[in-house]
């Protein structure tokens, strides 16, 4: 057995071991010396993308990968799951593809931004653990799991949030960020007690075998969606996230989009695989909830975030009008599959839809980053967060103009840059849905263009302000993580096909038919 | 109704908890409220592994008989050190609030919109 | 944190090894009565805290420093995954309780019953390193809240 | 493997291919650029044409002509301003309002999925 | 008695009374109807773990990797603490 088909059968397992081992060891080596930890983190976060990609290349080609903790036999003694299991479909091979990009730029990112900083040796090892709950959450194929991770999640982040401990706001954002992820919490594990207490199992493939669509199990799946929803960011729960993203450091407003974009993926699981075979029963209309919800986090988002004056706050206005997208679009693929008379548009644009919402995952958290990313590099150098003081800064930052200028294109979905391929995807099948929800969603984007337009007018362009004599381009390493992601930009804008032949199609595959997900069970290993 | 006294307690806890976190200002209080959902859930998970007339799950010089589920107590034992975590991370923050804003009023925190 | 009066230091010192004793025991035999590590682990750190509660913050101090505290918990955490990383090396997948049914340590199956403590395979193991992370971590969240609740100047 | 990477993509009813369109943006940009040479012949550097014109007014220092963000559209801000009024009174930033939010979202879906 | 008082009354008594039912309505107490996890635990647990405490077997064997997130959990908020309390002059 080669190095390579041991490290592709491990690779679950180490995808979540080796950053925590990183984490465990990071504040030792902070003692020996800074740069040495730093240096230590990228290379952890390297070989944990690499690991990852490898597994997905495994995943996109063979469908789904089970790996059993604790032991290579019994893994079901009489259809009986009795330990945890990660289970690796497509669509998880796809969350952790993003987190781990999104994880490396930014710990690339914050070797210089955090310079200045003390108590780094944490904060490396918060970001890194961050990491962790991540794609344990988007791998894991056991509930309770599911809600460690959830916790590993939002305690790493509730901490880094209130980083600048010198800020009230920041300490403020960080007590609200924790005491909404820890309720929401509490009611996913409400759920996962009420599943266990019915069908003694944890396994999510178990439960979406035996589950019968009593009156708990509908109190569970309205606890899991709404309390995920909230971890998510979707209207009417979206306040947190502007306190949370507008305060918290540029680098960890990075990998909290993606950490938010897991509890998302969370409430996807949880409507298509693991109520697969119940949600459509034709009473239940969930898609159309879902739609609804949609609309209005776009809609809220996009008017909330015009009138903002702070920067970062403006931008996590934006990235909550852009989850509205996602949402819309797979609650339109959840109408279409929930509705038996068009049951022959799941192939047509149901489908479409599921691939534009989960395509609009990729491109959320690369524009949405990279604009984050470009807030950040102006508050380096000005130390000034706040739009009606900044000013004529184009004429000293080139560079991050230029990654601004791009992030701006993509995010508001001009052509030819990504932000457009998915939204065009979007537009397309909910105008078969119904023609007043493109309108809508065309209307918001329109709307996102001129925000991020009055960001450039009043931040970059104008005369130069004698105040901003002084300021300079940010350091390299801000400049390389900007420029990873404004390129992985560019190319997936000129080149969607590949992207969406190669990586989205399976995961909206494995959305839609849930069979496969727990054909192991049934086929029995 | 009365065998069910432990669902019922379990209910009331969260209600209380949840009351608490809705309609007290103090932020100590809220937290009070989240650990009293938090020990509400606890509870559920434990009561949902009791067999009637049962043993703890434990060989050593047992009784004999039927025992009472493993699982929801091993689940308990990982919620309740996740929720000491979380009960120390608000505590500290809560700390800085009141050196930043001088009071524990949750009103006092907000209003970045306004 | 001041020290509290004499007759306080004098209980916390005589009490302070029997709990040590419990807690210890606790952790050591958590695979075959009630506890394991978290639980010991507790009891220890309370004991701790109990001695940093009557003698004051500052004496504490004398002692030991909050960042040695954390690198102890490194040391724990660091075990207790080495431990499951092993299950790769001999049992084939992460986890792996490779050491029972062996004539390793801890290697024995215990017969009906019976208070073995040579039983349990690597779970003694993982209860030791749990429990020193346990220790380590509690003892270290009460003693910098001690030391920040009197310092204001420093977050100031 | 350049037409892998050139195919177009297929949106279900539609077609999007970014290099065609880069293509018809430069040719595009080819025109425009033609025109506006035509007019450059006409345009003298250092007469009044440069000058900018302010309804006959002075012009003020650089400095003080930056528009400042919270000045921009306020035309459609005003318009719109008693949603904008509805919306700032939902945010408040208070932590309690927010698990209201939570509570009341689950009462909804509770009525809609539970009584169904 | 403003708006906001009375939409929270009327919205906590029903999430109230739907929890309340809900957490009534899995099993009556003590007569748990599902068993095939926990039973194979309590037969298998001697045998396969060589461990006489179910829970503990539970704990670091069958659900080891949540035991792992568990410290996890604990040394994340550790880390925390010591970052909200550090030093912020160098």
């Amino acid at each position: 057995m080669s190095i390579m088909d041991f490290l592709l059968l491990q690779s679950p397992a180490l995808i979540i071991a080796i950053p925590l081992l990183g984490a465990f060891l990071t504040p030792v080596i902070g003692r020996i010396s800074d740069k040495g930890r730093n240096i230590f983190v990228i290379l952890i976060l390297a070989f944990t993308a690499f690991l990852v990609f490898i597994l997905a290349m495994h995943v996109f080609e063979t469908g789904p990968m089970t790996y059993v903790f604790g032991s290579t036999k019994n893994l079901v003694s009489n259809q009986t799951v009795i330990r945890i299991l990660f289970e690796v479909d497509a669509l998880s091979a796809f969350m952790a593809i993003i987190g781990i990009i999104i994880a490396f730029a930014a710990a690339i990112y914050s070797w210089s931004f955090m310079k200045e900083e003390t108590g780094l040796d944490k904060y490396y090892t918060l970001m890194l653990l961050m990491v962790v709950g991540m794609l344990g959450m988007v791998m894991t194929g056991d509930l309770f799991n599911f809600f460690v991770f959830l916790e590993i999640t939002s305690i790493a982040s509730c901490a880094l949030i209130a980083f600048r401990t010198n800020k009230g706001n920041a300490v403020a954002a960080g007590f609200k960020y924790i005491v909404i992820s820890t309720i929401g919490a509490l009611f996913v594990l409400m759920a996962i007690a009420i599943l266990y207490g019915q069908y003694d199992a944890l396994n999510i493939a178990k439960l979406a075998q035996s589950i019968t669509f009593s009156f708990a199990d509908k109190i569970a799946l309205v606890l899991l969606v709404v309390a995920l929803a909230m971890k998510g960011g979707i209207v009417p729960m979206h306040m947190w996230v502007a306190d949370a993203y507008g305060r918290a450091p540029a680098s960890i407003s990075l990998i909290l989009i993606a950490a938010t974009q897991a509890s998302l993926y969370g409430v996807f699981r949880v409507l298509f695989t693991l109520y697969g075979d119940v949600i459509t029963l034709p009473s239940i209309s969930l898609g159309w909830v879902m739609v609804i919800l949609g609309l209005l986090t776009m809609l809220i988002g996009v008017i909330m975030a015009l009138i903002q004056t702070d920067l970062k706050r403006l931008i996590a206005y934006g990235a909550v009008a852009e989850l509205g997208y996602i949402f819309l679009a797979v609650g339109t693929g959840l109408t279409v599959l929930t509705t038996p008379e068009n049951a022959a548009n799941i192939a047509g644009y149901g489908f479409e839809a599921m691939k534009g919402g989960i395509f609009h995952i990729f491109n959320d958290i690369l524009d949405i980053g990279l604009l984050f990313m470009v807030a950040g590099a102006l508050y380096f150098a000005t130390k000034e967060s706040s739009l009606n003081k900044l000013g004529g800064l184009a004429r000293n930052m080139k560079y991050t103009t230029v990654f601004f200028v791009i992030g701006l294109l993509a995010v508001s979905g001009i052509p030819p840059l990504n932000g457009f391929s998915s939204k065009l995807l979007i537009y397309e099948s909910i105008f078969q849905l119904n023609p007043i929800l493109s309108i809508i969603a065309i209307l918001a984007s329109i709307m996102l263009l001129a925000i991020f337009v009055k960001v450039f007018q009043s931040a970059f362009l104008g005369p130069a302000l004698p105040q901003f004599s002084h300021v300079r381009e940010v350091p390299k390493s801000m400049l390389i993580a900007m420029g990873i992601i404004a390129a992985l930009i560019v190319f997936i804008g000129l080149f969607p096909d590949i992207f969406v032949t190669n990586v989205v199609e399976p995961a909206a595959n494995a959305l839609i038919n849930n069979k496969e997900y727990v054909q192991w069970l049934t086929g029995g290993i | 109704m009365i065998d069910n006294l432990p669902f019922i307690a379990v209910a009331a806890l969260i209600i209380i908890g949840l009351y608490a976190v809705l309609f007290r200002r103090n932020l100590i209080k809220i937290v009070i409220g989240i650990a009293l959902i938090e020990s509400g859930v606890n509870l559920f998970l434990v009561t949902l592994g009791y067999r009637a007339g049962s043993i703890a799950p434990i060989y050593t010089s047992s009784p004999g008989g039927i025992m009472s589920y493993p699982v929801p107590q091993a689940l308990t034992l990982t919620s309740i050190v996740i929720g000491v975590a979380v009960l120390a991370l608000m505590l500290s923050l809560i700390i800085h609030i009141y050196r930043h804003y001088g009071s524990l009023d949750v009103r006092k925190l907000g209003g970045e919109d306004q | 944190m001041k020290g509290m009066s004499k007759i306080v230091k004098t209980i916390a010192n005589i009490s302070f090894p029997f709990i040590m004793i419990y807690g210890l025991y606790i952790i050591m035999h958590g695979h075959l009565t009630p506890g394991g590590g978290f639980q010991g682990g507790a009891v220890v750190a309370s004991g701790i805290v109990l001695i940093l509660v009557a003698h004051g913050s500052d004496w504490i101090q004398t002692k030991i420093k909050e960042h040695d505290l954390s690198l102890f918990e490194s040391l724990g955490a660091f075990c207790f995954i080495l431990l499951a990383f092993l299950g790769i090396a001999f049992g084939g997948v992460f986890f792996t309780n490779f050491m029972v049914n062996t004539n390793l340590p801890f290697g024995q199956i215990p017969i009906d019953g019976a208070a073995n403590l040579n039983t349990g395979g690597t779970i003694p193991l993982m209860n030791l390193a749990v429990g020193l992370k346990v220790i380590a971590g509690l003892f270290a969240i009460v003693l910098v809240m001690a030391i920040a609740t009197l310092k204001k100047e420093e977050s100031a | 493997m350049l037409e892998e990477f050139i195919k177009t993509l297929l949106t279900g009813n539609g077609f999007w291919n970014p290099l065609v369109w880069i293509l018809g943006f430069i040719v595009i940009f080819l025109v425009v650029y033609i025109l506006r040479g035509y007019g450059n012949a006409s345009y003298k550097k250092g007469t009044s044409q440069t000058q900018s014109f302010l309804s006959g007014n002075p012009e003020y220092e650089k400095q003080f002509m930056h528009i400042k963000a919270s000045n921009l559209y306020w035309g459609w801000t005003n318009a719109m301003k008693w949603i904008i009024d509805i919306l700032k009174k939902m945010h408040t930033g208070n932590v309690s309002d927010y698990v209201l939010w939570f509570v009341i979202v689950l009462g909804v879906l509770f009525i809609f999925v539970g009584l169904m | 008695m403003n708006t906001r008082t009375i939409a929270a009354v009327i919205f906590f008594t029903i999430v109230s009374v739907f929890m309340l039912f809900s957490v009534l309505m899995i099993h009556p107490f003590g007569q748990p109807d599902a068993q095939a996890m926990d039973q194979y635990i309590i037969d298998n647990t001697v045998n396969e773990t060589g461990t006489n405490n179910g829970v503990t077997a539970v704990v670091f064997d069958y659900r080891g990797f949540d035991t792992l997130g568990e410290a996890t959990v604990l040394f994340t908020a550790v880390a925390g603490v010591m970052l909200l309390f550090r030093r912020l002059k160098k």
